[in-house]
């Protein structure tokens, strides 16, 4: 009974949380200077008159008080009915869903593959530690993880596809070419690559150096000392005991990266052309594009809630110690 | 010579590429342009030729245009084209938001279907240019398909009578189009083209270097035609540019209010080290009339002319010879002359322009600070709602016309008229008596020749008074892979993606007027000299970390 | 001579949540009076409650509901610089001796504190004076103390080190939880010594805070016995040591008496 | 058990190389006028010049001495480091220990808002702040370090509630001590090696942070940053010719020096404060 | 009577051998079925002495020297490897933070059936699960804590979960290292009352390691007193037990 209670206090919580991102994310973008008229309009703009203008601004209902249009947003945003962008002239729903696939296969397997090695290495320094190895991989991962990623990424563009034509230039797959079937998974995995690649380098401390420190940590505990004193062989003590534990924080940076996981690639996304949600935002914002910003910022935030609130639930599955953890960990 | 498939790049998403969901005018409505058909056309040299129409005729008050439509008209699903389309088109124009077209179809008054092929358009004024700035820009699209929409930018479908058909389109990825076999003008000269959408424009030039794509809407940089140059499979064709860089004072403030002011800054200013550093020569110098030498309009002669001492001449006059310990002057009061200069941050020759400005006045004692602003924002603050009337928020801003102002001949009026409902351009708030009765006269004129010589006459007014300075038109560049597709035409202040270049007619297109710079066959290897040690640097490190050192007992020792 | 100076009235404490998961009733309507001059041993297993009311009364914790008065004076509903005023007369000496100093202070400026926390110095001598009077109170050594870490001290040590600032601001009132629970039975009896000696030369009122039975006895002369958050039993110390009346005391008293004996219950 | 002591060897080497580091971008900063052969803002040679023996990387789009404009770089990147972080840690921890040491309604506001902060995803917030502000300096930093500090008022927020309960803290509070006097004396003493670290965090996050945003354009194209000459490099499309081995590597191996520089340091103080690890 | 366990002139050190001993030279032995009782104050080294027998002084960070004959076999000197087969089947400790000793995301059955799997080789489930109760009984706790995770146990449960933990295999020796400080009185003669009835059950020798004058005397055949990691007389700490036992 009482779970169930701490629970719902946890959904009402988050209620309020989106809530609040709902309306932060209408205002947010009416409050940028500029106006989205040039493109509904078109660039002619200056030569129509007042009333023909007014005629526009009424239709997409700009002049309304911004409570009316704040209501309308919400009317519209529960009932799914989101509309139209402004720049792109193509149903909202239509553009995001267009994008999100792309992100997804490049940030997910971001996410993976980062994750993966992250925790590999970050084990081999942890239990390496004081040994060379554990300087060089914590020396040399910091060193990848600080260089800006843009630019590593237009020097594996400079290097892979420009002079040596390994990979293709930009795009998310060869879009003359029909390919199908297995030949298109190859194409797709070509255009993958460098991105990814690049992605993968910068995001791999993000994962390594917690599960390091938590493994150094780990190994300092008294149940680990204990397990030796019980005659437990290594490999079970490595992994049963060490990593298994160090895993916990990390799979709390796991999930806020999995928040982050339709926002966390623009720059990348920009620099290989990759058709994602992240190019389409950032133009969404310069073109004004009410629409579009809020519902692709929606979209961004809510994943992150729903990302939060998953780690919530899965937590005390994962480490039966929290029951149910309150906010102040 | 005839081509399979080819593929151009696009430098920006146009959705759907109809008349209602394109977003800008370059590339978007010249690849439209494809799809779509107009009644007229401007071939290469940006004369007007009939395209759509078979004959016409224009009563003497520029009012009365009586069209008669060819008879091979199709529209991509088979329908056949007529007149009810067109006076469809520009009915509906007016129900939809498009400014371009709303403001075309919003001159006439009305118009009679004689039969299929006879319509005749009765404008409510006259106007000498309807066919030019009107007819010649005014797609035709079917009414089968818009009729009864309400939001023309829901139509999903892209169905033009243009020479190419749209197949398909995916939002951000690609366009793929297919040649109407039985088009009216002949069979385009490639049957397919593929566009697909890539934003960033270095990685056009990085596809088309890798032999990956044909050509691209992207204009070349200048710093690559070198580069590119020394490529045996691309080719270069530059031509005029007819979009502006300009200086736009606002002549409502002090001091930017008196002309003497605007005369000594636009003398301090060299653009020929703009053009040199900046474009890299692939630039024309500014007119101090507006228009381009090239546009129908322009005049060779009123170009301006960088004099330091001539600046300083005129800044002493005014006042301000005091100068305060910085070296910058100071007006009767005392206040030293430092202002703002806005200029769009995400525009790198513009804020590079900027930086050289501030340098340029700095020597004549005038101190002005760049504030980059994101170009939305600087929108707001120099044409707030785009509606001059609002007023304006500034003091001095790198600003730019686009190209198809210039083959406007009211474009004058349009920015200088101190009547904000006749100078709607007017962002710098210019206000001059004798240019006002000339634009007064200018409207009544219905004679074509009257009508030029005014425009000489306004202009010479504005040269006098530089409510703002241009400072260059940067050169169209375009470069192609020649061993792809070969066929391209230069259109005036466009650029190679136009009809012309994949038909083939005799007449309309005789000869390109613009000087190609097709490059001798240079065989250059200096571009493959790769730093391989770059790679190495990058490698070595990577695999010592990596290297790994088996050793169980350590380990066993550690943990 | 007998003013009261502790007076708890209807105190409960309410925890929302133990590890379990459960609601504690940490303190469950005690009722509870010192006298000047008194030494009042307060014993129960763990998790009682002990600490509990000692957090209650010097406003660590919020009372759920219940009154505290210290000298006649209500303290839980009155504003914050009376009640400020009155607990810089009250002493402290918390549980865990290895967290109750402060890691980066000497013993010099742990004993200080108090003082500058309640901007009593005067002049740096005289306050020195002081910090040297009760090091040898507590019968360690100044010169060889007197700028040490709490690193550098033993249990014992920091146990007097903390009876010792809890002295520096000549209390009425003294509260000790558990002060010897981490001792070896040397020191332990010397600070209970020095305890004694206190509530006896300064007249100082002190709560004593304990789970061990036979120090309490030794010591104290009065004694409360606490279970699952109520006082069950209360009165002069022989009393409760000879003639205890709840079945739960005698149990306890026995465990720390004889253990066998204890063991041959079962 | 818990004695594992003598063990931050390797943090504290690669602590002395980042500190070693540091002080060689300061030394640089400092002196840029002296090093450098060219006043970076003075088109000094022709546009896009190869290296040659006068202009050590060439010049870049305007003619601008890029060796130059890199060691000027080095001001503006670590000042904005240390101003933004600056920023960021001075909202973090008011925020954090505000919220961490006063319980109820302060805390609960302060923490709804990290979380907001948090949830709104960053880099699409800092697009937006930095469309209402013109990039000059101040606002850049102040972008950075307005968006940046959630985290670390979250941690300080931790570490000050585990203070805050401590024994000796307590004792203090019970007996009458102000709260003023505890969060000076004790509390911001104790996390001041955390601040410290965070703050080299920061500054490391702050330098990326920067060039990604010069990048994308947001930065201030007028400055001499790093992430600027990046910018105008890449849009000068020094990718697609040789110019990029000496107009883009070196920014690009300053900004990761200078921020790995950060870390390292930071990887220090953590060793230092947290014998564990 | 042959000892169980013979410690001879034994020391230990921290870090680097030069740095100094913390245990100078101890030498006692322990009979079958008996209890040896070590008292000392809080550093004087206890604890080293439990682990040195544990074999557990490389994973310190130490080292050892001098002989510990178990049951007449020298296990001072055996290799790490050899030492895993000693530990836990012949030797089992409780040590003096049991309480932060339990895997946190095991579950105490889990726990034992690890060490059932790995020293006793019991790898049938039922016959685990039958063992783990067994234990269970022994050590007066209820079989539902079987599937409870550490962290839902209080300190006397886990305390006597570790007893139950070191009983397992039924070693020879079990050392308590001040298995019960911490726990309030009830809950210690509990704990101490299981490990009493188990002594006699199993004829198990038990090293206890308190400073506790009362645990001591009750449970203990023999008693050494240990200060500054050597042995020493005990009078002064008679003294102190006489003043003890005075108080009450
Ligand atoms: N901050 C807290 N949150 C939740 N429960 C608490 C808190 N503080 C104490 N408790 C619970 O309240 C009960 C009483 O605790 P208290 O510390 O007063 O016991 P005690 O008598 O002092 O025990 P011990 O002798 O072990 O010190 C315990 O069950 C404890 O778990
Ligand atoms: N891992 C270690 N590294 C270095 N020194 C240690 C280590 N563990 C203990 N010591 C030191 O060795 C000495 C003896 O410690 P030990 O734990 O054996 O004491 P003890 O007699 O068990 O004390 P207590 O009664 O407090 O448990 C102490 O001075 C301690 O500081
Ligand atoms: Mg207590
Ligand atoms: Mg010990």
């Amino acid at each position: 009974m009482r779970k169930l209670f701490n629970r719902n206090r946890k959904l009402y919580h988050y209620i309020i949380l989106i809530f609040l991102v709902i309306s932060f994310n209408f205002f947010l973008p009416r409050l940028l200077p500029g106006n989205p008229l040039v493109n509904i309009m078109g660039e002619d703009i200056s030569l129509l008159t007042m009333e023909e203008r007014e005629a526009v601004i009424e239709r997409y209902n700009l002049n309304d008080s911004i409570f009316k249009q704040y209501t309308t947003y919400l009317r519209n945003l529960v009932t799914l009915n989101w509309g139209t962008s402004y720049s792109k002239k193509q149903p909202i729903s239509s553009v995001l869903w267009a994008a999100a696939p792309w992100t997804l296969l490049l940030a997910f397997s971001n996410l993976v593959i980062s994750t993966l090695i992250g925790i590999y290495l970050g084990t081999k320094a942890g239990l390496k530690r004081r040994k060379k190895e554990d300087v060089y991989l914590l020396s040399g991962i910091s060193f990848i993880s600080s260089m800006p990623s843009f630019w590593l990424g237009m020097i594996f563009i400079s290097v892979f596809s420009v002079n040596l034509g390994w990979f293709p230039i930009y795009g998310g797959y060869s879009m003359w070419q029909n390919y199908t079937g297995i030949s298109k998974v190859i194409d797709v995995l070509r255009h993958l690559f460098l991105p990814l690649s690049t992605l993968v380098i910068l995001s791999i401390s993000n994962i390594f150096l917690p599960m390091r420190y938590a493994l150094i940590e780990v190994m300092g505990e008294d149940f680990v000392f204990m397990a030796k004193a019980k005659g437990i062989p290594q490999s079970i003590i490595r992994y049963k005991y060490i990593v298994r534990n160090a895993l916990l924080p990390v799979f709390t940076v796991f999930m806020l990266r999995v928040g982050y996981i339709f926002s966390g690639s623009v720059v990348i996304e920009t620099v290989f052309a990759y058709p994602g949600l992240g190019r389409i935002m950032y133009d969404a914002i310069s073109t004004r594009d009410y629409p579009l910003i809020q519902y692709s910022f929606l979209l961004i935030s809510l994943m992150v809630i729903l990302s939060n609130y998953i780690t919530d639930l899965l937590y005390p599955l994962i480490d039966p110690r929290v029951v149910n953890q309150h906010e102040n960990t | 010579s005839s081509v399979d498939t080819l593929t151009i790049s696009i430098h920006t998403d146009e959705n759907t590429l109809t008349p209602f969901t394109y977003v800008r005018g370059y590339p978007g409505i010249e690849v439209a342009r494809l799809v779509f058909d107009s009644l007229f056309t401007l071939d290469a040299n940006n004369q007007v030729i009939p395209w759509m129409v078979e004959e016409y005729s224009v009563d003497e008050n520029f009012q009365v245009y009586e069209l008669t439509l060819r008879d091979d008209l199709k529209w991509h699903d088979g329908e056949k084209v007529t007149t009810e389309d067109v006076k469809f088109a520009f009915e509906y124009a007016l129900t939809q938001n498009s400014s371009r077209w709303r403001r075309i179809a919003s001159e006439i008054e009305e118009m009679e279907i004689l039969d299929e092929r006879n319509i005749i358009i009765t404008l409510e004024n006259s106007n000498l240019d309807f066919i030019s700035n009107g007819l010649a820009d005014f797609m035709i699209y079917p009414k089968h398909i818009y009729d009864g929409v309400e939001d023309a930018t829901l139509v999903e479908e892209t169905v033009g009578s243009g020479m190419y058909q749209l197949l398909e389109y995916r939002s951000e990825q690609y366009y793929k189009f297919k040649a109407v076999e039985d088009y009216f003008m002949g069979t385009p000269k490639v049957k397919n083209i593929t566009m697909p959408i890539i934003n960033d424009s270095g990685a056009n030039f990085q596809a088309l270097r890798a032999g990956e794509i044909a050509a691209t809407t992207a204009q070349l940089a200048p710093e690559l035609v070198e580069t590119f140059e020394g490529n045996r499979n691309i080719n270069i064709k530059s031509g005029p540019g007819f979009g502006s860089t300009l200086l736009q004072f606002n002549t409502e403030e002090y001091p930017f209010n008196d002309s003497k002011f605007r005369q000594a800054i636009a003398y301090a200013i060299d653009i020929d080290e703009l053009i040199e550093r900046i474009t890299l020569g692939y630039a024309d110098k500014g007119n101090l009339g507006f228009y381009h030498p090239n546009s129908p309009y322009g005049r060779q002669t009123s170009t301006h002319s960088y004099n330091i001492e001539k600046s300083n001449e005129l800044l002493d006059m005014l006042g301000f010879t005091e100068k305060n310990a910085q070296g910058i002057r100071l007006d009767a009061e005392g206040t030293p002359l430092e202002f703002e200069l806005l200029v769009n941050g995400g525009s790198a020759p513009r804020s590079r322009t900027a930086e050289i400005i501030i340098s340029q006045l700095m020597d004549v004692g005038i101190k002005v600070n760049i504030v980059a602003l994101e170009g939305n924002t600087l929108d707001d603050r120099v044409w707030p709602g785009f509606d001059v009337s609002h007023g304006r928020n500034y003091e001095m801003s790198i600003w730019g016309w686009s190209g198809p102002m210039q083959l406007n001949s009211d474009a004058l009026i349009r920015l200088f008229a101190s009547d904000f409902a006749k100078g709607n351009l007017n962002i710098g708030g210019y206000n001059n008596d004798v240019f006002d009765d000339l634009a007064e006269k200018f409207a009544k004129t219905l004679n074509l020749q009257d009508r030029d010589d005014l425009i000489q006459e306004m202009m010479e007014v504005i040269e006098g008074e530089v409510p703002f300075l241009t400072l260059y038109y940067g050169e169209t560049i375009m470069a192609y892979d020649s061993t792809k597709y070969d066929g391209w035409v230069m259109q005036d202040g466009m650029g190679i993606i136009n009809k012309f270049s994949f038909l083939d007619l005799d007449t309309a297109v005789a000869q390109e007027g613009v000087v190609s710079t097709e490059v001798e066959e240079v065989s250059n290897n200096q571009s493959s000299s790769f730093p391989w040690w770059v790679v190495l640097v990058l490698i070595i490190p990577a695999t010592l970390i990596l290297k790994r050192r088996k050793n169980r007992e350590d380990d066993e020792e550690v943990i | 001579m007998d003013e009261t100076v502790i007076k708890i009235e209807n105190l409960y404490k309410t925890f929302h949540k133990n590890k379990i998961g459960q609601e504690v009733h940490a303190v469950d309507g005690v009722e509870l009076q010192i006298k000047e001059g008194d030494v009042y041993g307060l014993i129960g297993a763990s998790g009682s409650g002990k600490t509990t009311i000692l957090k209650l009364m010097f406003n660590l914790e919020k009372p759920d509901s219940g009154k505290i008065f210290f000298k006649g004076q209500e303290m839980i509903s009155s504003s914050w610089k009376e009640r400020r005023k009155m607990q810089q007369r009250m002493g402290l000496v918390l549980q865990d001796p290895y967290n109750s100093l402060c890691p980066s202070m000497t013993v010099k400026e742990i004993l200080a504190e108090p003082l500058m926390m309640q901007n009593k110095i005067k002049n740096s001598k005289e306050a020195l004076d002081k910090i040297i009077d009760i090091l040898h109170r507590i019968e360690l050594d100044p010169e060889k103390y007197i700028d040490r870490y709490p690193h550098q001290l033993s249990g014992g040590e920091r146990q007097r080190i903390a009876l010792g600032r809890a002295l520096m601001i000549e209390p009425y009132f003294l509260a000790l939880d558990e002060p010897t629970s981490m001792l070896d039975v040397e020191v332990k009896e010397e600070v209970l010594r020095l305890i004694k000696k206190m509530a006896k030369d300064l007249n100082i009122t002190i709560l004593l805070i304990t789970h061990d039975l036979s120090m309490a006895a030794s010591i104290c002369n009065y004694i409360g016995v606490m279970k699952e958050g109520k006082l069950i039993e209360e009165g002069i110390v022989e009393t409760i040591i000879n003639e205890p009346r709840e079945d739960y005391t005698k149990k306890l008293l026995l465990a720390s008496q004889n253990l066998e004996e204890y063991w041959s219950l079962f | 058990m818990k004695t594992l002591k003598n063990l931050c060897k390797s943090e504290e080497k690669l602590g002395l190389i980042g500190i070693a580091l540091l002080v060689f971008f300061l030394i640089v900063a400092l002196l840029a006028p002296t090093i450098a052969p060219f006043d970076p803002y003075e088109r000094v040679g022709k546009s896009f010049d190869t290296p040659s023996s006068i202009h050590l990387l060439g010049t870049n789009d305007i003619g601008q001495d890029i060796f130059s404009e890199i060691i000027y770089g080095t001001r503006f990147s670590l000042s904005l480091a240390l101003l933004a972080s600056f920023i960021a840690i001075v909202l973090g921890v008011l925020i954090g220990v505000i919220s961490g040491y006063f319980q109820g309604v302060w805390e609960s506001f302060f923490m709804r808002l990290t979380d907001f902060i948090l949830i709104i995803p960053f880099l699409p917030l800092v697009i937006i702040i930095s469309a209402y502000f013109s990039g000059s300096f101040k606002n850049l930093a102040l972008v950075i370090g307005l968006t940046a500090w959630p985290s670390t008022a979250r941690i300080i927020r931790s570490q000050v509630m585990r203070i805050r309960s401590k024994d000796y803290i307590l004792n203090l509070k019970a007996m009458g001590g102000r709260d003023s006097y505890i969060l000076k004396r004790h509390i911001l003493r104790e996390v001041l090696p955390i601040i410290v670290y965070r703050f080299m965090m920061m500054a490391n996050s702050a330098i990326l942070i920067e060039a990604s945003l010069s990048f994308l354009g947001l930065g201030s194209p007028t400055i001499k940053s790093w992430g600027t000459i990046l910018y105008y490099a890449q849009v000068r499309n020094a990718f697609l010719t040789d110019a990029w081995v000496w107009w883009i590597l070196p920014p690009g191996i300053c900004i990761s020096l200078l921020s790995v520089a950060f870390l390292f340091s930071g990887y220090y103080v953590e060793s230092r404060l947290n014998p564990k690890v | 009577m042959e000892p169980i366990l013979k410690v001879e002139e034994l020391k230990v050190w921290y870090g680097e051998k030069c740095k100094g001993d913390i245990i100078k030279g101890v030498s006692f032995d322990l009979n079958l079925g008996e209890t040896l009782g070590i008292r000392g104050r809080s550093g004087s080294g206890k604890s080293t002495i439990a682990w040195a027998v544990m074999g557990m002084m490389s994973h310190l960070k130490g080292g050892m020297e001098g002989s510990i004959l178990l049951d007449g076999k020298n296990i001072g000197n055996l290799t790490e490897k050899e030492y895993k087969k000693v530990r836990w089947k012949e030797i089992a400790i409780v040590p003096q933070a049991a309480m932060n000793s339990f895997h946190p995301m095991m579950k105490i059955k889990d726990s034992i059936g690890e060490i059932l799997k790995i020293h006793c080789k019991i790898t049938d489930k039922k016959q685990m699960q039958d063992k783990c109760e067994e234990l269970m009984e022994i050590a007066h706790l209820d079989k539902k804590v079987l599937s409870y995770y550490p962290h839902k146990m209080s300190g006397g449960m886990k305390q006597r979960a570790a007893i139950a933990m070191a009983l397992a295999c039924e070693p020879k020796l079990l050392i308590l290292d001040e298995a019960t400080t911490g726990l309030d009185v009830l809950t210690e003669a509990e704990v101490l009352r299981v490990v009493k009835n188990l002594q006699r059950r199993n004829n198990m020798s038990i090293l206890l390691i308190s400073h506790d004058p009362r645990l001591v005397e009750v449970l203990c055949d023999k008693t050494i007193y240990i200060e500054e990691g050597v042995i020493v007389d005990h009078s002064t700490y008679h003294e102190a037990d006489l003043l003890e036992a005075k108080a009450v």
